[in-house]
């Protein structure tokens, strides 16, 4: 970062001093907006600094002695000046930043819609043709990410599984906060192909700062075979769909898979064990206590476990995906 | 007045009950009262942020709030808003006491008004303690009736859940044939009523302490006609009490 | 300040009210609560939140004004207790009037994740 | 009679009782002013500890981000949260009231103590007490939640000492509501005969404007708190959405206080800034309504502008767009106080004091904090911004830079009247100039880092972000920043030893608290009531030199008392 950049102008495609590449439509007009206010707050920031220090040397006392001479005590003419002039210029930054933020805010009709779903810590995307695809823990987990076609615009339905979140993609000057218990939106019209970092920008717990995806913006045709591809389960064995469903259904949230014992307890291994439950009473894991544990979790709780409810899967997962998630656990061994 | 501060202590002429960095006793009483009004407008403000989230949801679920409504005992708060007003009444009345120097009809009021607070207490504890009972509580509590999922209601509380799903038409809608989203709602409700209810009556018990001190205070003879400000702001502060209630009974009570 | 007087001794402070008064205030009180309990078991069409504020706030008003003193107090006093009134309503209005605009979101995502309605 | 050179030996109020409980249980305003700056100053070591934590975890090469703990993210997390907590609510909103306004208030007001003084005690004591709270979560759990305690992570996803942390909260709160009611009633109710509205040091009128704030504000957090407690602990659902309550109302709750709260920290400040550059530029103030009605002006329009911290959190749009505009009318405000501020410096005659040198360090620092709160104002660039370390900067610049350095510039004018020891020097320079400096080192690169899109409360980040260059200069600076403050404090306890003794009036002001002895007597003024004049009228004051300092031109004689001129 070249300091003598500070004053660059903006530039599309290529990074400045103030920001990373304009990699969405909006992103010029925040850039924009931006360097006008800078440029206000320069000129006021400059001329503040330089009166007060032409002033302090001027006036001195070293220079003036210690009694100054008069001078007036008020002006109500100058007052005016100097509070109309900056208002004016607030008045110009409002109706800007208010024009901007209603064309963010309203996306043009025929916008592509993503769902994403947000939990500790990950991204789960669901596209309209039922592809699925994750990002989050970049320790753990290697989930493909957002993916979106290039010069399209594309609404994505934020939603929260637990606390807040919030889906922030810099390059696209794009924030909103994924809220538990209701939708919130947000749309961005990416126009350069690359992989860009999508970051969480609400604190959301330990891993907050681990809450990192990338957005992968490909051209339409790529785009398209990506997304016929993406619902092909057909090729997959019972494990690695289990493994799918495991990163996808947020497991990876609160199990690890590395004998880590995170939120709930590491599976790894699991397969054929005893385990003790918070009675003290044993019971092997077999393919019906896994079943068991998703959809009745509170039925055996775990040892060490009974204050943290796991969240109950009934519903959400069919009999054909319980099983792939046990062949998965079972090849865990 | 002589013209060094450093005397106050020795002017003759000083009331005894004048605090040493005031100059009159007027200025004393005028700074109390600004202060208890001040303070009056934190205890405004204080009460606020529930009376927001009174109107933020009533105003958009004011189905929920008028089904809900029917389960608190509007007889039972027109009685405490009658036995919280004559408390009002004798503690204004013991003011006037105050300022007149009736030593021994300003203790009877303030008894009175003692008395008036504890029945306010006792009824709403009354209430509560049916609340409690029937399960009609806020929705994280593990025992309400308006839990989501009516399988999870517990057996003990399932009989009296049967008892509101009455086919004989006191309710609007029986508690069964409600839908989730709706249960979760009267859930909400709940909770702003025991918030409401619950701080106004931490309220009370505060100004029941008050109370009491200044009836020991009456006792040991600290009030008269120049010196009743004790009485005056706790009794303002009483009144606020009422006030907030005032309101409450028909918000809460009085949904149809 | 002008109201410094120097005769600290016997200066009157204060106001007394009469007990006329005070037992007409309280009547008037517990008539306003019958009606409003009356009213609150009638159907008003709309009107009742209404008509029961108003009821509500004239019993508001007899306490400040007489149980209160606020009638008869220095006017800043009652200017205060406006001045929080005033602020509830902003705050009242602010974030009512949000939470309503944004209801739409989360009435869609409780039909979808909650059922009912 | 006037007081002329100071001597330690005589009785003041330092030295008239002894012990601790002389201390402890004291109602006097000054003592109190004493114990609260203590306090705060040990909490802000306390905050500046968590700080080095936070630089020293975030220097590129320190951690290994893709190789940190959860134990390690944790601990940052809990780093930010007590850091940002402490400085908050132990340091910058007690700082300049309670200490400083408890201490001079009474004293410019020619009166012998606040309205209240056992309610100012007691706030000080609930002051003790919300702190202690604050101390116990450190050792109760690892309270992550940032300042903002944000629900339903708060409420359903935390150890308990969420619990102590908001209870102590609550606790400071009320004690911050005392405060300011006893300020409010002192101020309307005890100024001296003469001193009308418009003769009162603008001090005060920033005081006033403050407390207007504290009482109207601090009770929604308190309730709010409250209810975040009750939520926590019984999971009564009006925040938990899974009980059908609503988050984004939690975060209104939370902001209708905390945008106040700023005005909190940065009025008084302000206020500071006006007496620095009336006395040192010995001229009266420039625009002197226009100041004061400013700082009303800005108490009463903070309570309408606190969704500008919403804009992305779900607040409709509506709000944001009325929000946005509202925001920007606080702003016409400060920057007639900043424009008065600089034309009160045109044909003075300036000394570069210590305490003058933080004033005018606050200019270019509150013109930056400022200037970058419009970036944050204007909807089009704070979706960009918000929650970046862009957001970082401008309020420690305005937090730190202007409403601290004000703290610590007002420290360093007050302090000859304190303790009646001039605490002037070139040390005492160096300390203002290092952290400056650092000041600048720490937070001007945190700006291109947060545009760049690094967002806060990240306990990491990896290389290829490209964050690396702008945390380095962070780190550093804040190294040289806290060196700069330990000078300063250094140069303050010194002082007790080695510094001059100060004469009544070292500095010029003519505003009450100088014309009584330094340190004061217990009661303030063996004179009484002291003459009122315009309190900027600097031509009432001249400079004999340095033992007697500057002395009344005129200096009036017992029998011109004004409490006689009433009585005849
Ligand atoms: C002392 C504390 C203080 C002060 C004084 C301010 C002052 C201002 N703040 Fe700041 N602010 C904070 C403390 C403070 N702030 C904190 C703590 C946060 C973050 C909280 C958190 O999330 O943890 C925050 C966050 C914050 C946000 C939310 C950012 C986000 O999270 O997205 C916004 C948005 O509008 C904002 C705006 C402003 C504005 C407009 C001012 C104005 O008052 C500034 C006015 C001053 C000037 C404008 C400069 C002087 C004027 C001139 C030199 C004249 C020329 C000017 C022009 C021509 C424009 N602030
Ligand atoms: C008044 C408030 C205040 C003050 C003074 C500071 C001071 C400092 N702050 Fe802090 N900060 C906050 C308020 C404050 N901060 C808040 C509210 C947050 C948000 C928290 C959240 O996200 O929830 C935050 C967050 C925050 C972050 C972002 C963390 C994140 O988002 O991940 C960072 C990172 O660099 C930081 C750094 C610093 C540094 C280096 C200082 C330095 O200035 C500290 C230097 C001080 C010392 C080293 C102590 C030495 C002192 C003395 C020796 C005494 C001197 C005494 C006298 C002269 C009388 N702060
Ligand atoms: C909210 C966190 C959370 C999520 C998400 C979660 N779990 Fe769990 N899980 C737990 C906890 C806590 C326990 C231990 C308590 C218990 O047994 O109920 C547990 C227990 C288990 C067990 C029993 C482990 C043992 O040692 O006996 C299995 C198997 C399991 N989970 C599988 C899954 C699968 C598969 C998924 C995803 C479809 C998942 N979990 C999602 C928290 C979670
Ligand atoms: Cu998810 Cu931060
Ligand atoms: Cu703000």
């Amino acid at each position: 970062m070249n300091l003598l950049n500070l004053l660059a102008l903006p530039q599309s495609g290529a990074e400045t001093f103030w920001f990373p590449s304009q990699a969405s439509t909006g992103a010029s007009r925040v850039d924009d907006l931006f360097y006008f206010i800078f440029y206000v707050s320069l000129f006021a920031f400059i001329a503040i600094v330089v009166a007060t220090i032409i002033f302090s040397l001027k006036y001195s006392r070293s220079r003036v002695g210690m009694e100054p001479e008069d001078s007036p005590h008020h002006s109500t003419k100058i007052e005016i000046v100097w509070s109309v002039i900056p208002a004016l210029f607030m008045v110009a930054m409002f109706w800007y930043g208010f024009k901007d933020f209603v064309d963010s805010k309203n996306p043009p009709v025929d916008a592509y819609q993503i769902e994403a779903v947000s939990q500790k810590w990950s991204w789960t995307f669901n596209y309209p043709n039922g592809a699925i695809t994750t990002g989050g823990n970049p320790a753990i987990d290697e989930g493909e990410g957002l993916v979106i076609p290039v010069n399209k615009p594309v609404v994505v339905r934020l939603e929260s599984t637990d606390v807040l979140h919030s889906f922030f993609v810099p390059a696209f000057r794009a924030k909103m906060d994924a809220v538990p218990g209701r939708y919130t939106y947000v749309w961005f019209e990416a126009n350069e192909i690359g992989e860009f970092p999508l970051y969480c920008a609400e604190y959301c717990g330990s891993k907050h700062s681990r809450m990192l995806a990338t957005v992968k913006v490909v051209s339409q045709e790529d785009f398209d075979t990506w997304a016929a591809d993406a619902i092909d389960d057909s090729d997959l064995s019972p494990e690695e769909r289990g493994k799918k469903l495991f990163a996808v259904k947020g497991c990876i949230a609160c199990h690890s898979t590395a004998g880590v014992a995170g939120i709930g307890p590491a599976l790894d291994g699991l397969y054929g064990k005893q385990e003790t439950l918070v009675d003290g009473t044993k019971v092997a894991v077999d393919d019906n206590y896994i079943r068991e544990s998703l959809l009745d979790p509170q039925a055996k709780v775990v040892e060490g476990y009974a204050n943290v409810p796991m969240t109950s899967f009934a519903g959400q997962l069919d009999d054909d995906e319980i099983s792939a998630i046990i062949a998965y656990l079972k090849s865990l061994n | 007045m002589s013209t060094t501060a450093n005397d106050h202590g020795h002017d003759p002429n000083r009331p005894k009950h004048l605090a040493h960095h005031f100059e009159t006793l007027g200025q004393q009483f005028d700074s109390g009262k600004l202060g208890i009004w001040v303070f009056l407008l934190t205890e405004v403000l204080f009460f606020s942020a529930l009376f927001v989230a009174y109107t933020m949801y009533r105003s958009n679920y004011p189905e929920v709030f008028q089904y809900a409504s029917q389960f608190l005992d509007t007889k039972m708060g027109a009685i405490n808003t009658v036995v919280l007003l004559l408390s009002s009444f004798t503690f204004a009345w013991a003011v006037r006491n105050a300022m007149l120097g009736e030593k021994r009809k300003l203790m009877l009021n303030l008894l009175v008004t003692l008395v008036c607070a504890g029945g306010f207490m006792g009824i709403k504890y009354v209430e509560y303690s049916h609340k409690f009972h029937d399960g009609t509580l806020w929705g994280g509590n593990a025992s309400t009736i308006f839990k989501a999922d009516p399988a999870e209601i517990p057996a003990e509380i399932k009989e009296v859940s049967e008892a509101w799903n009455n086919p004989e038409g006191k309710f609007s809608v029986a508690v069964r044939d409600l839908d989730p989203a709706f249960r979760q709602k009267v859930g909400v409700f709940f909770g702003v009523y025991f918030c409401l209810t619950g701080l106004h009556g931490i309220h009370v018990m505060l100004g029941m302490i008050l109370i009491i001190w200044l009836m020991m205070r009456t006792k040991r003879g600290d009030f008269g006609p120049t010196n009743f400000n004790a009485i005056d702001f706790g009794a303002l502060y009483w009144h606020l009490v009422d006030l907030i209630w005032i309101f409450l009974f028909p918000l809460l009570y009085l949904i149809t | 300040m002008s109201d410094h007087t120097h005769d600290s001794g016997e200066e009157h402070i204060g106001h007394v009210l009469p007990l006329s008064l005070l037992v007409k205030v309280f009547g008037g009180l517990v008539l306003l609560t019958a009606l409003t309990v009356f009213t609150g078991t009638m159907n008003l069409h709309g009107w009742d939140l209404p008509v029961a504020m108003v009821i509500a706030t004239s019993k508001a008003s007899l306490v400040c004004l007489f149980f209160m003193h606020l009638k008869y107090d220095k006017p800043f006093n009652g200017m205060i207790f406006l001045l929080s009134v005033l602020f509830v309503g902003l705050f009242l209005a602010f974030v009512g009037y949000d939470a309503g605009q944004y209801q739409d979101d989360i009435k869609a995502y409780t039909i979808e994740h909650i059922g009912g309605e | 009679m006037a007081p002329s050179t100071n001597s330690l030996d005589r009785t003041h109020y330092l030295n008239a009782t002894k012990g601790f409980r002389s201390w402890f249980m004291t109602i006097d305003h000054k003592r109190l002013g004493l114990m609260y700056l203590w306090s705060v100053v040990g909490c802000f070591i306390l905050g500046g500890f968590f700080a080095m934590k936070i630089r020293w975890t975030l220097t590129p090469g320190v951690t290994d981000f893709m190789a940190q703990s959860v134990e390690q993210m944790n601990a940052y997390n809990n780093a930010f949260t007590v850091h940002g907590a402490v400085m908050i609510f132990l340091v910058i909103i007690p700082s300049i009231p309670a200490a400083l306004g408890n201490f001079v208030l009474p004293i410019m007001l020619g009166v012998k103590d606040v309205a209240f003084p056992k309610l100012n005690r007691l706030s000080y004591h609930l002051w003790l007490i919300g702190a202690l709270l604050f101390v116990a979560t450190l050792f109760i759990g690892n309270l992550d939640t940032g300042w903002t305690f944000y629900p339903p992570y708060s409420t359903g996803h935390t150890d308990p000492s969420v619990i102590t942390a908001v209870l102590g909260a609550f606790v400071l709160g009320f004690s911050s509501i005392f405060t300011g009611l006893n300020f409010i009633v002192t101020i309307h109710k005890m100024r001296p005969p003469g001193m009308t509205w418009f003769k009162m040091p603008l001090f005060l009128w920033a005081i006033y404007a403050t407390a207007i704030i504290q009482v109207l504000a601090t009770p929604v957090i308190g309730i709010s708190l409250l209810l975040l407690l009750v939520e926590k602990t019984m999971n009564i659902g009006i925040f938990t959405p899974a009980l059908g309550g609503d988050p984004v109302f939690f975060q209104h709750l939370f902001w209708f206080y905390s945008h106040p709260a700023v005005y909190v920290m940065i009025l008084p400040g302000m206020g500071v800034m006006s007496e620095l550059f009336a006395t040192f530029a010995r001229k009266p103030i420039f625009g002197y309504k226009s100041i004061a009605m400013s700082s009303i002006a800005i108490a009463i329009l903070s309570f309408i502008v606190w969704g500008h911290h919403m804009f992305v959190s779900g607040q409709s749009e509506t709000m944001s767009v009325i929000f946005s505009a509202l925001t920007f009318s606080v702003a016409v405000p400060s920057a007639i106080k900043v424009f008065n501020w600089i034309a009160t410096l045109y044909k003075g005659s300036i000394a570069f004091t210590t305490p003058m040198l933080y004033g005018l360090s606050i200019i270019w620092l509150f013109g930056i904090g400022g200037l970058t709160g419009m970036f944050h104002a204007t909807l089009g660039t704070s979706v960009h911004l918000h929650d970046t370390y862009f957001v970082v900067a401008h309020f420690h610049f305005v937090m730190v830079g202007s409403a601290l350095f004000g703290f610590i510039g007002g420290i360093f004018y007050w302090w000859p009247k304190m303790y009646g020891r001039m605490a002037e020097g070139a040390l005492s320079k160096w300390g203002c100039l290092l952290s400056f400096v650092g000041f600048n080192m720490t937070f001007l690169p945190l700006f291109p880092a947060g545009s760049q899109g690094m967002p806060r409360r990240y306990a990491g980040y990896t290389e290829a972000a490209g964050f690396d260059s702008y945390n380095m200069s962070a780190t550093i600076g804040s190294m040289v920043l806290a060196l700069g403050l330990c000078i300063a404090l250094y140069s303050l306890l010194r002082s007790f030893k080695h510094g001059e003794k100060a004469p009544a009036n070292p500095w010029g002001g003519v505003t009450l608290e100088w014309q009584c002895e330094s340190p004061p007597p217990e009661h303030n003024f063996d004179i009484d009531p002291p003459t009122v004049d315009n309190p900027y009228d600097m031509t009432l004051v001249e400079w004999r030199g340095q033992e007697e300092g500057f002395l009344p031109k005129n200096p009036r004689s017992d029998d011109k008392c004004i409490a006689d001129i009433q009585q005849a």
